[in-house]
């Protein structure tokens, strides 16, 4: 099994929640997060004084795969969350030893 | 004189219906975010409903002039305001909003698991045997005002009606016991929230809760300063004696409720070690609640003693229901039960003309208790009935498993907060602008 | 009576100068996260600018005495308020603060991609363009007020002016149905939202809406009640009729509010199988808006009847510009023109004293629908031009990718919430206090 | 006109006692998450302390009528209100609201890090020293009155006092002048937060600091529209007196606020890029102050001007902290004491009876000035003197871990805000309703 | 070292606590997420346009555990987080090289 | 390529990313969490009924790197985040098997 961490901009969400469902993709867990890269954040005033926000707002998906579709679902991923401007985010990949399903009981490819 | 009270009542009759929005705030801060929504709709709700009913019936049994059994009057004499007419359609609108109040008041008790429709239910008919009884009884010239045949009569006969007359000046029996046994009463008959007394159920937004404390006691000021009645003075005397009376109200619900506010600090201070925002709002509520019968009967120093009085005991008197199981959720039977008895009863000792520590003897606390059991007894009937009836034809309350998602998804399939992004403040740095 | 109708128009100016806060609550609310800040500064720099441009010459052009074609007055006579003194001043504030709210009505059509620099070069010239003529014509004795020569007596002339003036108490054409109109075609004018009717835009913080629906229906109580003109009354029967028409004004207010409450919840739970708070919020709106200009000509019955309508058709007709196309995003049209209209509309057929409903023939109902329809015409030419003015000038809409990303960050440079840490709460485990 | 007069003084009562809960949010959402329960609680506990205090010998230091050098009056004389009767409790009212923001005004210069015990220790004790000693010197008939003795006098002697009577409408010495000083030397004792100029501070929640600053523009009108004086003038005089007094008062708080709003903006605009919705908030709380004691002395159009300048230069010293290394957290120097201070000063320019720019020479400009100067000597020291004696006793400041932490917890042992699971908005997606 | 990772129903989270502490586990971290499956959210409708909110909450639990427990946590989590309902989440486990105590740089066992 | 995950105190964090970007990190995903552990949380009182809030607010930090470069990021954030006080948080390193950059399809060490 596989673990495919996706940190996304948050329009896009919608559109890679489609094109994963599309290809298959039952289940994932997603959460808000801020990211910290070339993208940087802003700069606001409050009364005379300056903050320098740099952080700025992301989607982080979490998907357990078949070994066989990581690669496919990070294509997916990859190309649908894509607007080729800075800040577009990242995916990573990562092995797992076991996952179950809390409902029943059941385990790895049954799991998901 | 007419036209200054005019100006007056007009801001009155506004600010007591801007207290129903408020007490969204203060009951909607103390919710769960799962179910403010849901908390804030009641007390909407009973604005549009009670609103309606007392154009149509509610006004006719309040204050109609056909008297029954002197408990209520006839509901179809004025019905939709028949008759009608000139400046009374500004009195109407004053006492429809303490109707209004008094109702919404009650949701606090059965917080996150009161099917909404059976709140739309309730209302109508509460109000209709609990609420519009009592203010006639009370109000207007019922068994509870100083007529001839009262109870306050029965008790100590005098001339013409009774030798003390009750004193309730803006509503501690037919507002807040009313409200606080009604809110015990359905708080039993609908049962504790899952979790009750295991789970966190705090606040989940105390500024809403502040705000909601700050605009009630603005509110307040139309409450009770609004609810002066000349009695049978007329011209220049009435002049004077309401350029008076409104005067010394206004400073007494103002001290009374500082003094009550500093109360419950200090009962959470010495018992918890910390005193809390909840604490300082909720003690602003129990001084308001506590000087409202008695707002016209103190003197400014007597006030604060009753304020101190109803905060402190009031801050104890929350506790209790986890001692005796019964969750009235958002503490309407600790405050306005409790408060409202503390200011009915506290007028027997306190009231600088009839008060027994004023040396006036007992014969007005006798009255007051009496008035305060009577009306906590019809009101707790009246609302068992309704209850019931609720309760069998459109059931009282929502499954256990919405419960647990929270109501307001399910009852009016909303979430009230959408902060999506709302955190993007993780720590960024801070540079001193050059220009400042 | 001057001095308690002064003490009334001393707290209805500021109610109604509170109604634009109120405003900015109300809509902030239904905003997102991103963009609830600058909706909130359309509602207070409309405050900022239409105070300063009303005092210059904004009350010279509605209320100066030099009539232009019956459609507006010379803004030179009373240039900032040159020749005014005493009293004046007070209506000047209290017509002042109607202005500012008409302007920032506006703006929730706007949401969320209008640039701010557009939306301050808009209003100063919309408010001389639209709302300041409007005012003169049906307030300032001008074309569509009774006078002679005026619309009404085109219709039907009567002696010395209309035979059937036409009646528009507080701003049902002047204010929502201009504010309406201006919405629609400013809406028209800059585009949908980018991702309307297909990504979520839904409102960020209920609680804020609700809020502010409770505070405009205070402030309301300023706008209608302190809208009322003694006409050719003098004396104690100006002040007999100030008491009568304050307390039937007053009342009718609040009742057409709760039946529009009600009527809006009604439509939503048979249509989407829930009543909501966005409901409620928008339907006491709805009722507000529809006795605006009637709340002077019905009896409380009329007044419940023409809310339930107002707030039922108020609730379709939101619905209507996703049908429609056009993203009035929250609803200025569904609920000010149409409200508007029903109010504007309704008296011809509900007014107690020339209502078709009573018997009175359909005059007012002509004239009402012949006024309300000028208004519309008068105001969207106008919206129209200055609207093309200010995109050939400064342009009218943000970037794409900045409104994607919040027109908060680009136009203020700030966003609204910061609460890292306001989440601690998952999961603390409960216990009962020892000492409670 | 005792009535209309009455009516309104009971709704200027109650707008000036929203004022601190109003205060409390516009603070509130300044501080941090952590913090902002701390922040509300120190204007709420002022409520109820100074409520109280002034009750006791409050009323009798400011007014009571046995002067000590002029300086204050006997604290015993009526203490607790003894002899006190009629409508002077309505004028005790009033008053003491105004008591109650001074104290809280304070707050914002100590946010964060003050120990709650010291601010409810400081609080009476201040009011005291500083507060009603300045009150009686400027109302009271004292030492910065017109009266014989006073400082106007020694200046410019006239016949029976000043020739020139210093001008202070509704409070720019007494009380925004006053907290200012109090805000900065208890900055200073207290030293700056942890992280000052470095660390992230900004505003956690901007709706609710706009919410705040609509509600005390609101309540402004109480303080200011209420806190006229017939002076010498009786009967039907002072009533027409009172007609246009008030409405030209009305109107100058208005838009001297409009214009400070747009004074602040601009400044933002041209130095920062962008005009944000604090800076607007704090344009009208910056307005309000500056006009407060001038708004009796102006026309409207000076009034417009005096707002513009109060807010652009407003706009400007809130940055001086960051020069300066005062931690002053809120501003309550750069918006109370710099406004205070235009305003008063201002008076001396702009006044259309004695300003320097009508032609009426110096004289006025130098009182004016002279009275500012001595307000700020003597709350300085006592400021100081109570500071001092409250770190020897309680203690100024929490431990830097506690701050860190948040003053919340460790101060109420709450937080403000429990959302878990509003969250669930990102991304539903959206599609039209068929029945819409 | 293991990392296991549990998403569940957030009224589940303090039975699992509990559960988890009576085990022995005395440290892990908590965040709010939201899951997509087959637990379907709800609709919301807004002013006449219905919104479709396909997300619901969960809790996400993480958990650094010797090797030799990581069985008996995953078991412990899926009997007590359990409802037998659609929605009660994934629990899945992975292989981490080294975990280290941030405020005494102890590492791995003595980490944990 | 290593997945570096480190909890720490939320006032830590601004002195954490100026290190590991003097360090040369320019890109990491940032999260507000809970952490339940030896520090414990704190007591509310709310109307007289205590509440027990176990958890405390911890901010969770993803960085992936360069294998080469785990340790040393992991020293960096220990000693940066360290007060020593019970508290402090957790750093753990996992392996993963790629990363991409969504905006341009680069891997591994050329996304990050
Ligand atoms: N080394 C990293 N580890 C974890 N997350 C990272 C790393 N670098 C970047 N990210 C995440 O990816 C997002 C986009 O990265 P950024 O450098 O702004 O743009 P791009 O990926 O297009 O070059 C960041 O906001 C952050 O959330
Ligand atoms: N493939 C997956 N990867 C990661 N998380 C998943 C995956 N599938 C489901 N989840 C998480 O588990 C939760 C429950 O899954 P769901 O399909 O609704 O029910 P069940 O697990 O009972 O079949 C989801 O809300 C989501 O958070
Ligand atoms: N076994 C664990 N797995 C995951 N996170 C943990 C674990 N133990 C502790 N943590 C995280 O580390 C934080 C600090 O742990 P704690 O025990 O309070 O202090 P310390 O690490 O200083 O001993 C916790 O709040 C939690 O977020």
């Amino acid at each position: 099994m596989k673990l495919v961490t996706a940190v996304i901009k948050p329009h896009k969400w919608e559109d890679v929640r489609e094109a994963l469902e599309t290809f298959g993709v039952t289940g994932m867990t997603v959460s808000e997060v801020s990211g910290y890269g070339r993208q940087k954040g802003h700069t606001e005033v409050y009364r005379g004084a300056e903050y320098d926000i740099a952080l700025v707002p992301k989607i982080r998906i979490e998907i357990v795969v078949d070994d066989a579709d990581a690669d496919d679902i990070v294509g997916i991923v990859v190309k649908t969350a894509q607007t080729g401007r800075i800040g577009d985010g990242k995916v990573w990949v990562s092995g797992i030893d076991t996952v179950v399903r809390v409902r029943t009981g059941d385990r790895d490819g049954a799991a998901i | 004189m007419d036209y200054g009270l005019q100006a007056w009542m007009l801001a009155s009759a506004s600010l007591v219906l801007l207290m129903t929005p408020a007490l969204a705030l203060f009951y909607g801060g103390m919710s769960r975010s799962k179910s403010v929504l849901n908390m804030m709709m009641m007390s909407f709700s009973a604005m549009g409903i009670v609103g309606i009913v007392y154009v149509l019936w509610g006004w006719s049994m309040s204050y109609g002039s056909q008297d029954i059994a002197m408990l209520f009057a006839n509901p179809f004499e004025l019905f939709g305001l028949r008759d009608v007419e000139g400046a009374t359609y500004l009195t109407v609108g004053f006492q429809l909003t303490f109707a209004v109040i008094t109702a919404a008041l009650i949701s606090g008790a059965v917080a996150d698991r009161l099917k909404f429709s059976a709140w739309l239910v309730f209302v109508p008919i509460w109000v209709t045997l609990s609420y519009f009884p009592l203010a006639h009884m009370v109000w207007g010239g019922g068994f509870l005002s100083g007529a001839t045949g009262g109870l306050a009569d029965m008790i100590f006969s005098g001339d013409g009606g009774a030798q003390v007359a009750p004193i309730d000046y803006a509503g501690g029996t037919v507002v807040h016991i009313n409200a606080g046994v009604a809110g015990l009463v359905l708080a039993l008959l609908l049962g504790k929230r899952l979790g009750f007394g295991r789970e966190p159920m705090k606040p989940h937004n105390l500024t809403l809760t502040m705000i909601g404390a700050g605009l009630l006691w603005f509110g307040w000021f139309g409450f009770n300063v609004g609810s002066w009645i000349p009695g049978d003075l007329t011209g220049d005397e009435a002049g004077a004696y309401w350029l008076s009376e409104t005067s010394l109200v206004w400073l007494n619900t103002t001290v009374a409720t500082c003094g009550a506010m500093l109360g419950w600090l200090a009962v959470e201070k010495m018992r918890d070690g910390k005193a809390t925002s909840l604490g300082a709002a909720s003690g602003v509520v129990a001084g308001l609640v506590a000087i409202t019968p008695a707002c016209g009967a103190l003197s400014p120093v007597g006030s604060i003693v009753l304020g101190l009085v109803a905060g402190a005991v009031c801050a104890l008197a929350v506790g209790l229901k986890y001692r005796l199981g019964y969750d009235d959720s958002l503490d309407v039977v600790g405050v306005h039960l409790v408060g409202g008895l503390i200011g009915t009863v506290g007028i027997g000792l306190l009231a600088t003309s009839g008060g027994l520590l004023y040396g006036d003897g007992v014969k007005q606390l006798v009255v007051q208790v009496a008035v305060a059991v009577f009306a906590m007894v019809w009101s707790g009937i009246a609302t068992l009935a309704v209850g019931l009836l609720v309760k069998m034809v459109v059931g009282l309350r929502i499954e256990g498993d919405d419960e647990i998602e929270g109501i307001d998804g399910l009852e009016h399939g909303e979430s009230a907060y959408d902060l999506v992004g709302a955190r993007s403040g993780i720590g960024g740095s801070h540079h001193l602008a050059e220009g400042a």
